[in-house]
């Protein structure tokens, strides 16, 4: 608990949480501080460029582990099955529609790439280690659950809205992923030869991006909360809070089945616990038009990510220190 | 300077659903459009704005199409089941353009 | 494809006036409008552009907004309350647009 | 609220003509016009996009113009002669503006 | 009256000084080189989080020096009072318009943060300290001359042109000032630790970055000569590069009285003696529309902002070294 | 035959070519993922900096040697020259048209700096040295191109299509060419003290932004691909791997004449052998509206870009190290 609660301390004093809530503090006060959406997108770009080659590299290094496929596979069961058990706590704690339910259930089996990297730098902070091909998980989670929601859906209804094979193409295919794995891969072929090439662009001003890149979701985060705020009823907020506990159970229980380190246990914690804001609130925007993005957008963005920052991550680095008595 | 008889239509609509449009739009024999990048807006779903933003879940495109009168039902057609579902706006406009031959 | 009469009003405003525009539309009843970057421009006091910009001092934006007809006298007076001082256009098209629920 | 007939001409044209085409209007004696960006198209030369491109040879700019209706046809001459050779489209729309002093 | 001449040269030919050289030669040769809006916005993000964090490292630093409040106090003063002179010179040596000159005047009153940034970067090559709270005072100057200027326009004309509240809020929590204390306040907070996390990120490439961002504001500057050069009569000229050593005269002054480092007392002289060019001039448009921008952006940007980057900076570094026997 | 065969090998697996393979990839499955144009913009400003400035600190560091104006000869008289060899070979070998085999040859003329960038980072990660002025020498060699290209077309349409001044203008002050002279000139008036001041900025991170850069060229390359790649016949898909092979004979005949270094005869044939995608697309879509765009995009960013970034660099740099002795 002690460990938690300075672990916790150290992390909310920490840069980033710090440059994350400014950003939510000058969006309430309505400031015009904002970041051109190119910028952003542009910080997007170098962030996960940088944590899937350094994840590569790791892998290059440490020879491909027998349980790289395994955490894979496991990745994926996780991120279908997370949205079920989202749906039902939905169903049960909330007066969400199906539609909405679903959709909301969708983004807590994906996963949030930055609360990911954020979980790393504490853990690199730390001194833990943690398996490099992690991120190839983090990219294998991100789609299965839309596939998930959809089904919920499609079984409810009967009416047979199906996936599209274009819109399959475009979740399988979108910007993050690609930008995941092929820098994993690169990072993978070219191993610390290239990344000494590069090391000064991806390694060093890594943390600096991260805090400006929080600041912008920050403000993003705060101008949905002004906007949308008004949608959220006490029902969905507290599954904003406790769904990420229950997604960290989960992955606690795969990453320890896996016989993953301390740091790859947090780690899986992490993505189960994360909720998704790039990827499958395009998907829903396409799949399940009717759905209210403000619910999903403010739960995932608004509640979800800043719990995970602050105290979800120590919590979660806590406690796969202590199961895996690391 | 001689002008023709065009409608203009200008569609603006999820920027998600932009390839879907136009891959519409080209099937229902529409020769040309342009896309607007839109910077924010408000509507009946509230209000949104790009800056800052990096997911492509909000966010609109404006779609603008120059075509000759007669081509107008099916292009609406066309729009019309892809914004069907969606948010988002349609409107036409009589207007007249130079060298018609390319519509 | 049933289409309704409707206005298309085009309001071109300094950057800086944006929300005090779109406030003033919103308390005149407009339920909706969509906002296009500007890149630069030219009028009465002299040409301009966003490149390399930093300040919002320069710069333009172009608010777009279709309403039915009825409502049109009181957007323009909104609008001008705004405008008034200022640099800027605004211009008014007819136009049919799609779903006259919307608007 | 007191309007006035104008009209609205909107030229699509290649962002490397953008001068060229700028500097004809103001010698047409246009007395303000304002570019919007454009973030692709389609049309008989193919489709573009001018995301991740660093040239200008590829991409098109939208130049907007309010005129007093007696200036349309020297405006329409002057834009025909930079557009000729080149893609672009030009269309006119009937509008009614505020403030008519300004044009 | 040597060591202003060598500092002068050494400045002149320094690589900031030489990239808004060449941006203001691009323009005035109307090349099509130019920096895209987006890239300008972030560079300037940059540099603003980057100038605000180190600053509140160095409070954090030393310790909260009692003059910080006083030193703050005399910023607010300063911005309120130089608007005033700025006036009265106007007005005495220029034609220009009541409505003109108090415009213009906003603009003296208050600070440019760039001018700032290249008087610290040659303050640290020539080895002299400085307070790190100055950056504070920087933010705190911003704001005070807007409301000086419309005082001397309602005075004038009692026509109740009021402050409206929502110019007000605009004002104070516009982004330069809301990102400038944000991470003034974050850097004071996390400290020498917080810097080592993004040291590599904002210390290190922060001259590069400001070569760029000199580059691409010689370039703005060079087009508003060439497009809003004829604006200018000689009067206003005159007073462009007058009233910046007048200003620094009266930064001289508090920076004495407060008791300043040499570093200090320099940074107070640059402060006073720039002019703004992005919140006040935006400012400007809103409450005071009829007044002509190519008069105050032209001023404050294309002569005010050279002056004092290529010959203001050493004068004023050269002053404050002969005043405090520094 | 070894060498070269081991340096392509070595190229081909290097970060940059497989972030280039990557974007190529990614845009044929039609992934989303995409640059923003302002951040594409932003990397090439930089780049286009840091290879300018670093030019000139070494021509500063070495002194102005007396080859460095006739290698400006020999590069401008190449950039006249070599568009007639490749219309001549595009009229021989392929069906084009005048009007589009002239268009074509304008570009291979002229140089693709990006290929220049990624063969000054196989040299230096080889360890051969090269003359900094090289840099000056490619910008010398872009726009002459243009001129020869619309000589032979009013030659042989006799229509007087002249070259406009205004258009003459635009080629000579076009963004890229005066952003490397500028840099150019200030590193070589800084020199190695301006350079250690932002040392940090253009040095460490440039194979990083280069990575990114490349990335995104392959996104537009392939986008290229997937949309005008049926425009092209046989022909000149041949004459795009024919034509850089002869240009870099030329480039070697050159070099060997002036006397350069093994690393400056391998930039000599690197520039001659590379097509221009920036510079002449734009002078052609205004001075010659009517060739059609997707040949010679297709053929110098789809077709000999990639050529001469996976094979073509290492053939060349073996080719000058052999005819050098070096
Ligand atoms: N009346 C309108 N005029 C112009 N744009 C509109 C209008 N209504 C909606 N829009 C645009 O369409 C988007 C979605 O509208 P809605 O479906 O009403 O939420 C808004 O955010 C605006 O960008
Ligand atoms: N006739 C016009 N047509 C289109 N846009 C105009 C027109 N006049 C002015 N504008 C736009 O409004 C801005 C301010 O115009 P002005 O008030 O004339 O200085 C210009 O920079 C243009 O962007
Ligand atoms: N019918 C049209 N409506 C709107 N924009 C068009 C149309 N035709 C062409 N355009 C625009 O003009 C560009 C060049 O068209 P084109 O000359 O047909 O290749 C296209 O890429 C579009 O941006
Ligand atoms: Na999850
Ligand atoms: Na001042
Ligand atoms: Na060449």
């Amino acid at each position: 608990m002690d460990q938690i609660l300075s672990l916790a301390a150290t992390n909310l004093l920490s840069p980033i949480i710090l440059c994350f809530a400014l950003g939510v503090l000058a969006a309430l006060a309505r400031s015009d501080l904002s970041f051109p959406e190119a910028v952003a997108k542009g910080m997007s770009i170098y962030l996960l460029f940088a944590i899937g080659f350094k994840g590569g590299v790791s892998v290059a290094d440490h020879g491909i582990d027998a349980r790289l496929a395994l955490s894979l596979l496991a990745g994926i069961v996780l991120s279908f099955l997370l949205p079920l058990i989202a749906f039902a706590l939905l169903r049960g704690m909330t007066g969400l529609s199906r539609l909405d339910a679903a959709a909301v259930a969708a983004h807590y089996g994906s996963i949030s790439i930055v609360t990911f990297v954020a979980a790393t730098s504490v853990l690199e902070s730390s001194g833990i280690a943690s398996e490099g091909y992690m991120v190839a998980v983090a990219a294998a989670m991100e789609a299965p659950a839309i596939l998930s929601a959809l089904w919920l859906i499609s079984r409810g209804q009967g009416d047979g809205r199906r996936m599209d094979p274009e819109l399959m193409r475009e979740i399988m295919l979108n910007g993050s992923i690609v930008l995941l794995v092929g820098s994993f891969v690169i990072g993978g072929i070219t191993g610390a030869d290239g990344l000494a090439r590069i090391e000064s662009f991806i390694v060093s001003p890594f943390q600096g991006v991260l805090c400006l890149f929080l600041l912008d979701m920050g403000l993003v985060a705060g101008r949905g909360l002004r906007e949308g705020g008004a949608v959220l009823r006490p029902g969905p907020l507290v599954f904003g809070v406790i769904m990420p506990v229950v997604g960290s159970a989960f992955g606690l229980a795969a990453g320890l089945l896996l016989g993953l380190s301390t740091g790859g246990v947090a780690l899986m914690m992490v993505l189960s616990a994360s909720a998704s804001y790039i990827a499958v609130p395009a998907a829903m925007r396409v799949a399940l038009p009717e759905a209210n993005p403000s619910i999903y957008l403010t739960l995932s963005l608004g509640v979800t990510f800043p719990f995970n920052l602050t105290l979800g991550i120590p919590l979660y680095v806590a406690v796969a220190s202590f199961a895996t008595g690391g | 300077m001689q002008t023709h008889k065009a409608k203009r239509v200008e569609i603006t609509i999820e920027a998600i659903m932009q390839s879907r449009l136009t891959d519409a739009l080209t099937k229902a024999g529409v020769t040309g459009y342009t896309i607007l990048p839109v910077f924010g807006g408000s509507g009946r779903s509230g209000q949104w704005s790009r800056s800052g933003q990096v997911s492509r879940a909000s966010g609109m495109v404006c779609v603008v199409c120059m075509i000759r009168p007669d081509r107008l039902d099916g292009l609406l057609d066309a729009a019309f089941e892809v914004v069907e579902r969606h948010i988002g706006v349609v409107s036409v406009v009589d207007c007249e353009v130079l060298r018609a031959e390319r519509f």
